[in-house]
């Protein structure tokens, strides 16, 4: 039998595989520094605690000050806020598209969901802006309806889409099996979806969910019109607050370059980033647990 | 050292940098070329920062700011070998606005640092009514920012829990869709819906900003590199001449003259 | 066997009640989203004639059409989507296919999926300072779409990846065993049957890019110019960003109408290509048979 | 067959929208026995079973016509409550299809569905006992809080075996219990099985004539939707009355 | 289908096959030996004897090679334990010839009682019962395989016969006591043979009928009739 | 692990015992009425064959029964065979001693020749013959069953014995012809039973060991020997 | 066995990232003759098998020492060209996997790949050649431009082993090919398995234990990767040399 190797058998294209991946993995990570290196000279200058922990953002202030505290509480309470919305009710209609819907109204719904995940950001800020602020200004007796709320809403209205696709593919993805073993032990649709299909489907619905708050985490826009922009430390949900992102989208383009101002953005970014890894780490640690 | 594919565009003058001057800029590049059809003009936004930055870099010929240039950025561009030379090309006024239900008339410089630095909380301070001032503020990034900055607050903290928006336009809409709300706003977006108060009982208007009898006044700059040559130059000066400064005025500024 | 009885139990109710409560989430966020939609339609569909889709912009963006921006955005489109796809689906394929460690697949995973959570200027300052400076492309339709290709590069690997991985092992093997190398393999079997996500992918990273303001704000898009691009140096108009403009800092009360058709039309644009993704999908799955 | 039997089937007829998958099925199961279905595949064997706890009604598109009873009493009947039906007929797949959850909730599932446990004691009490029943409690007694899935395949299938019966019913419907496991735990749940026909009224089907052979007391072959033969296991498979059961079971068919 | 199996099983029943006409033509031989006073042949036949032993050790071992390999059931089952029975019976019809073979050697010793008539009758009809039932195995001929059970009954009255006239030759003289004894014990070994191949004959039935016959019992063993 | 099928086998295992038992018992009994003369023990003898013989349809039928069922190899093949052969043996054995009962009624026409010793005797080493196979099958003993193999060798002499005693009685006396005959071939038939104990305990040692030991070969048939 | 055995394995160990999973396994494999491997789930038939034409080395982590020599080479020696082992040494899956292509290009495949064919007509000639041997070309002839998805189960995996057989490999390889199949598909496989071994050496896992008595020639008993007894067929199943073999086979093990 002739197995001899007589030199090997490998094209352009699969040798260039090699360094093509490199090039691209080049570029993510070229971000990843673009944040680290350029935000460095803020951490080294205003020191990392002072920085993280400190209390008041005046950049163009003298002396300025780079506490973005504030900014960390608002960039949850906003997402936090969005989960709170865009989770509950996502997560519902899509166990309404995948379980109990027609098979019309799921192919109809599922399209149109995923159409409105793709209409820019600032639209939706302005939708914030001039059609839910009002609303929420009259609704709940507030002095301003461009607040935490707001932007969680609009958010959680943004994530929604992302929450509900990705969720209805988890459902759908649960085998019939286990349905089938529910009915048959007397269980109802009802019972059969609480009790088992959902749970079945709790690793894909977190993973919509992670998507869904990343979503909502690195958007910029919309926050930046739509939370208020304050900057103190939000005490509610009620106050308008200025979370991370839209202090980075709204002035990033007026900060002097070179300066500390400028730093301390991109040391936003990182911070951001890192919060996304922490996040992903921790989404992966239970999804592997929810696999077991 | 240079990549083989950069090249001088001859013809192309390319503007970027606050976004307050992009209508001014846009309209005069869109008349400017139809008569000029060789020349071709690219206007980009990007905030006032950016515009000076481009200046620095060399990423644009000129650089849009609603600010004057800071002494660090000029020392950056020196050391560049960068000389940024600055034209004002048109003026702008900052109309104080408040909600249209707002019976507030007229108001003074102190109260308006009062209410944004904090001091004053609750219209009744100012004879209204006894409801919270919601304060409306452009970012503090922003070149109107710092102008508002400069003539009012003075060196004093801004209130933490002030709304910062990103434009003029935002701050129109939040100030018309707020019952106690005050902000303040170039004159272009003045529109219905608002109500506009005298400040130290001067109404702006082109003469009180031109003569600067109103307080709250700022002027709009480009920046080039060493003074305009050029296109450059020639474009800057059509801003300049009278229909350039027509411009100005249609879109909402107050022109030099 | 007792297995009569009434059908009206506690245990039907609760499941009645559910349904409803179900439903009314459902129909919580078909409404809101309905309202969004008719907003920007109500809004936006005034200045929306045939003039709208084929002129230049006039009296200060305050009348005519928006012919560049739409032309503008599909070429940075075309560019991302030219820069990030074979980059993207490759990477992909070395990841799935190539690499040897598992872990640091792992580890890049976690990084790719950390950087879709990035605010997407960052992705704009990363080609300001590499394309536009470092790489002398200038601020250009080049700039701009490497830009936005980046922006989507990690999305085009992760879903490319997802997709190479439903490909069946078994696939795999079978082509191996029948003594293909491992490129033959790739480029025979497993990229012919995951191409229907591959593209799925691709096209919904399309709308993502045809919709994103912050990369290019800065690396390519102009607000304003007369001249059509002539080449990859040239800057363009780009739909998102007349938006953008228009609405913060448009003077003219007209231009806020013209912002929200621009949207219209962005979407519908985006609806275009969606579609189109929407269809790959439907035949793509009734195909799959394994 | 002195008694009554437990199931009586009679003229039962199947359809998936309109197309007949069962044609004039006649059968009488007895109780505590185990029959077995066997037959090449779409015969209609799981349509048969499917039809016993009317699990098809979630099929769209599914009707019969013709009478299926249990205890004398026609479960398509109008006053019939199918969900009271199922509790009373348990069904086991062919995969193993535990819940994700742990092996305790696994168990508890049917009888916190169907309300049948007044305390957490007795509810412990039940779910012990039905483990021990399929001879599961020694292997997993110390481990009722780890996840179902961390069991092997064929400790899963007993799992659900014992989730099964559980909720005590009078008849447990298998639909190929032993497709998917080895050797080894195919033999464990063979040998369940024979143990459960001293409680249980017992319907297998299985694609393994073997295991028809070893486990049935009585065997039905079916073909193209019609039953062919039954007969007592041990007649079926030494010397079946009809030619083409003959020939199917020795494999010259087809 | 045509099946794999179904080739080893033609193998297996080639071999009984041969295990029956080899078991026939020693019971033929043992027979001439006996009627022509043959020593050598005699002696041949006790050797062949090996031969059918090793034989039926293979067809065992096939039969059980079979069930292990095939699991075979219903028709092939019923072939296999068949074909195991039937072995066996044969088998011991060929030590019975050898028997005879052996008896003949010794009657040799002895003069002649009476020329042997009714002996070979017997055995030809053994031998005639033999290819019978041959045939009824390989044309799964139920019907050929009963009439062999009648046939037994001609060589039992056949031997009942012959042991009567034995008798009286013995009764007649003395010195014929000896060979005499011989003579009926070969006679019975005959009968004995005829009664193998009636077992055989009722496997072959049990085969194709899935009935047991033997013993006189028609067993009612299917349970609901068809 | 403990199989269902074990209690199969079990039964089975009862039923081959009972089976043996009943047929030692019928033996027994059998010698006894020909030894006391009494007629109605044989009667009694004659009729009890039909047990024997429902039982060995019933065994027969068991074997076939789990051959189908339970796809038994390797030992449990070889028990199951084994037991089905060892049955077909028992039922001959019973059936021997249907026949010697029937003998000893014919006997009874004619005075006894001599008071039995020896016939007895060997009737008394079959049974015990058989009672060892039992235990060797039971307790699955080789050894014990190649013991029995070296017992059919003493019956085999005593046969001889026998024979010639016979023999001198009826050179003796004309008179003793027809029963003498009758004698042989009661001896005869003992000594056959010895031979089917035989071939019972080669099916004990096959089924133990997996190797043939039939007609004094040892055939080696392992692939390559362990 | 006097002639050269086909495969020869010589104190091969196999180990998944260091876990031993193969142990000092010896085996002789002749030319032309079927060998079944049978053993409890996760004794190391597969690694086994896998290791025969490298497809293991796919898998990270996977070392061996030992020698595997086929026609006396070391496939494990670094001269060796995986692909074009693989091309020698066929395989085929438990469950059939043909390409999502037409019937004929799934046979097409490996002479395309492994450019076997100079024209058109002997590409055909030679897929027409491969799918008579799988016993398959009457069913399909007409329809050589259908999905490969279209076939039944039973016929995917005869298409499966016709286009493992195209390339004229010597051995071939199968990893319980009848696992998914109902009894008529299986009894055709086995059929055509037995027919293939006129051409093929043929290495055969199966958890079937009746499986390999009635394809086999010879059959390996692996335990914890160990190889317990390998014998000729039939002797391995009446009478095993190893107690534990023994139990093994009549299920009284574990
Ligand atoms: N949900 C369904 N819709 C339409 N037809 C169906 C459906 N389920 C089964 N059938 C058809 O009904 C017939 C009987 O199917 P069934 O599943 O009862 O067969 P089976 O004997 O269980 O086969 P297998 O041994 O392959 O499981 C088949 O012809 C099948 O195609
Ligand atoms: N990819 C792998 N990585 C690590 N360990 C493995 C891998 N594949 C198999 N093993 C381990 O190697 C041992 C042998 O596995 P193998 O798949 O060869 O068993 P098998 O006999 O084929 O079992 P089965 O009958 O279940 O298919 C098992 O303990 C298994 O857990
Ligand atoms: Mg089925
Ligand atoms: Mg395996
Ligand atoms: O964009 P600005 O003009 O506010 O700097």
């Amino acid at each position: 039998m002739g197995i001899k190797d007589k030199g090997m058998r490998k094209n352009f294209i699969e040798r260039m595989l090699g360094p093509i991946a490199s090039m691209s993995l080049v570029f993510l990570l070229g971000i990843a520094l673009t944040l680290i290196i350029t935000g460095m000279p803020a951490f080294r200058e205003v020191g990392v605690l002072k920085f993280i922990f400190g209390n008041e953002w005046r950049p163009t202030f003298d002396p300025p000050y780079f506490g973005i505290w504030p900014l960390i509480v608002a960039s949850f309470i906003v997402t936090f806020g969005a989960i709170l919305f865009a989770v509950p009710i996502g997560v519902a209609s899509a166990i309404y598209t995948a379980e109990i819907a027609s098979p019309g109204v799921r192919e109809t719904i599922k399209p149109v969901m995923e159409l409105l995940a793709s209409i820019p950001s600032v639209v939706f800020g302005f939708f914030g802006i001039v059609f839910i602020s009002p609303i929420l200004q009259k609704v709940l007796g507030l002095p301003t309806g461009l607040n935490g709320l707001n932007a969680a809403i609009i958010l959680g209205l943004m994530a929604v889409p992302t929450v509900a696709s990705i969720t209805e593919d988890a459902i759908s993805a649960v085998s019939k099996d286990l349905r089938n073993a529910s009915y048959a032990l007397g269980a109802n649709k009802w019972e059969t979806i609480v009790k088992t299909v959902v749970p079945a489907a709790k690793s894909g619905i977190f993973t919509a969910v992670i998507l869904g708050v990343s979503r909502a985490m690195g958007e910029t826009m919309t926050v930046l019109m739509a939370a208020g922009g304050a900057r103190g430390v939000p005490s509610s949900i009620f106050v308008p607050m200025r979370p991370m992102t839209a202090t980075i989208a709204g002035e990033m383009g007026e900060a002097v370059i070179g300066s500390t101002h400028y730093h301390a953005l991109f040391a936003i970014g990182f911070v951001l980033f890192a919060i996304n890894v922490i996040f992903n780490l921790a989404a992966e640690y239970v999804k592997k647990g929810g696999n077991k | 050292w240079k990549w083989p594919w950069q090249q001088q565009k001859s013809n192309v003058v390319s503007i970027q940098g606050s976004t307050t001057n992009l209508p001014i800029t846009q309209k005069a590049a869109e008349d400017y070329m139809k008569v000029n059809k060789d020349i071709e003009i690219s206007v980009r936004g990007g905030g006032s920062g950016v515009g000076i930055a481009g200046i620095i870099d060399g990423a644009c010929d000129i650089g849009n700011s609603s600010r004057a240039i800071k002494s660090k950025e000029i020392m950056n561009a020196r050391a560049k070998g960068v000389n940024p030379h600055e034209t004002v090309i048109a003026r702008d006024g900052m109309a104080i606005v408040v909600h249209p239900s707002n019976s507030l008339k007229n108001i003074t410089v102190d109260q308006i640092q009062a209410i944004y630095t904090g001091q004053i909380k609750r219209w009744s301070q100012l004879g209204g009514a006894d409801e919270p001032i919601v304060v409306v503020s452009r970012d503090t990034s922003s070149g109107t920012y710092e102008v508002f900055n400069e003539l009012v607050l003075k060196g004093s903290k801004l209130r933490t829990d002030c709304i910062m928006t990103v434009s003029n336009r935002e701050v129109a809409e939040t100030v018309k869709n707020t019952n106690g709300a005050i902000g303040y706003v170039g004159l272009a977006f003045l529109s219905d819906g608002l109500n506009t108060v005298t400040v130290e009982g001067i109404t702006a208007s082109n003469a009180t900003i031109n003569n600067k009898t109103y307080k709250l006044a700022r002027e709009l700059y480009v920046y080039t590199n060493g003074p305009p040559a050029g296109n450059a130059k020639a474009f800057i000066d059509y801003i300049l001449s009278e229909a350039g400064q027509k411009i100005v005025a249609d879109v909402g500024y107050v022109p030099l003259r | 066997m007792e297995i009569t009885g009434n059908k009206k139990g506690k245990r039907e109710f609760q499941q009645s009640l559910g349904f409803v409560a179900l439903q009314m989430c459902l129909l919580a966020v078909i409404i809101s989203l309905g309202v969004l939609l008719v907003f920007i339609f109500v809004k936006g569909i005034g200045v929306i004639n045939p003039d709208f889709f084929i002129k230049f912009p006039e009296d200060g963006m305050s009348s005519g059409g928006i012919f560049p921006a739409i032309l503008g955005t599909l070429l940075l489109s075309l560019v991302a989507v030219f820069f990030a796809v074979p980059m993207g689906v490759l990477t992909a394929v070395w990841l799935v296919e190539y690499s040897t460690s598992y872990k640091m697949v792992r580890i890049l995973r976690i990084g790719i999926n950390s950087l879709a959570g990035v605010p997407s200027i960052v992705f704009g300052l990363f080609g300001l300072a590499f394309f536009v400076k470092f790489m002398g492309f200038g601020p250009s339709l080049l700039s701009g779409g490497l830009s936005l290709g980046v922006l989507i590069l990690p999305t085009v690997i992760r879903t490319s990846e997802e997709a190479l991985l439903t490909v069946p092992v078994s696939f795999k093997e079978a082509s191996l065993g029948l003594g293909a190398t491992r490129w033959e393999t790739v480029y025979r079997i497993i990229l012919p049957n995951s191409i229907s996500g591959i593209l799925t992918g691709i096209i919904l990273s399309v709308g993502r890019a045809a919709g994103e303001t912050a990369p290019i704000l800065m690396t390519g898009a102009t607000f304003f110019t007369m001249r059509l691009p002539n080449s990859l140096f040239s800057e363009v108009m780009a739909l998102p960003y007349h938006i953008y403009a228009l609405m913060t800092e448009g003077t003219h009360p007209n231009q806020l109408a013209i912002a929200y058709g621009t949207a219209v039309v962005l979407m519908m644009l985006v609806l275009v290509i969606n579609s189109i993704a929407i269809y790959i999908r439907i035949m793509a799955r009734r195909a799959r048979q394994w | 067959m002195s008694e009554e039997p437990k199931i009586t089937v009679r003229n039962f007829n199947a359809y998936y929208s309109g197309k007949m998958a069962l044609k004039d099925v006649n059968i009488d199961i007895p109780e505590n026995k185990i029959m077995a279905m066997i037959g090449p595949s779409g015969c209609g064997k799981s349509t048969f079973l499917r039809s016993l706890n009317r699990m098809n009604d979630l099929i769209e598109g599914f009707t019969v016509t013709g009478g299926m009873m249990i205890d004398g009493k026609n479960i398509y009947d109008k006053d019939v409550d199918v969900t009271k039906l199922r509790r009373n007929v348990g069904m086991v797949f062919q995969k193993p299809n535990p819940f994700p959850k742990t092996i305790f909730e696994n168990i508890a599932y049917g009888l916190k569905i169907n309300k049948l446990c007044k305390s957490r004691d007795e509810l412990s009490g039940k779910v012990e006992e039905s483990l021990k029943e399929a001879g599961l409690w020694e292997e997993v007694k110390d481990e009722l809080n780890k996840s179902a899935f961390a069991l092997s395949g064929g400790q899963q299938q007993r799992l659900c075996i014992a989730r099964a019966m559980v909720v005590r019913p009078e008849i447990i419907l298998m639909d190929e219990p032993t497709a998917s496991l080895d050797p080894i735990s195919t033999a464990k749940i063979e040998e369940l099985i024979q143990e459960l026909k001293k409680s249980y009224t017992i319907v297998i089907v299985t694609h393994n004539m073997q295991q028809a052979a070893r486990v049935a007391d009585r065997t039905a072959f079916f073909m193209l939707g019609e039953m062919v033969e039954y007969s007592d296991t041990s007649v079926m498979f030494t010397k079946p009355e009809k030619k083409i059961t003959e020939e199917y079971i020795t494999g010259r068919f087809g | 289908m045509e099946r794999h199996f179904d080739e080893e099983l033609k193998a297996l029943k080639k071999n009984i096959l041969n295990m029956a006409s080899m078991v026939d033509e020693l019971t033929g031989r043992a027979i001439k030996a006996l009627k022509e006073r043959d020593e050598a042949l005699a002696e041949e036949v006790e050797k062949a004897d090996e031969v059918v032993d090793l034989l039926e050790i293979e067809i065992d071992k096939q039969c059980l090679d079979l069930m292990a390999r095939r699991q075979p059931l219903a028709i092939d089952l019923r072939f296999i334990t068949s074909v195991m029975k039937i072995n066996n019976d044969l088998e011991r019809i060929g030590d019975l010839a050898t028997t005879i073979a052996h008896k003949s050697r010794i009657l040799l010793k002895y003069p002649p009682l009476k020329p042997l008539i009714d002996i070979p009758r017997m055995a030809d009809m053994v031998r005639e019962m033999i290819k019978e039932s041959v045939n009824a195995l390989v044309e799964r001929d139920s019907v050929k395989a009963m009439k062999i059970i009648e046939m037994d009954n001609e060589v039992d009255s056949l031997y009942v016969q012959v042991f009567r006239e034995i008798l009286t030759y013995m009764m007649e003289n003395n010195e014929n006591i000896k060979s005499g004894i011989e003579l009926i014990l070969i006679a019975k070994y005959i009968e004995r043979m005829a009664d193998h191949v009636t077992n055989i004959a009722e496997d072959i039935v049990y085969m194709i009928e899935g009935k047991t016959i033997k013993h006189g019992f028609e067993t009612i063993d299917r349970a609901g009739g068809a």
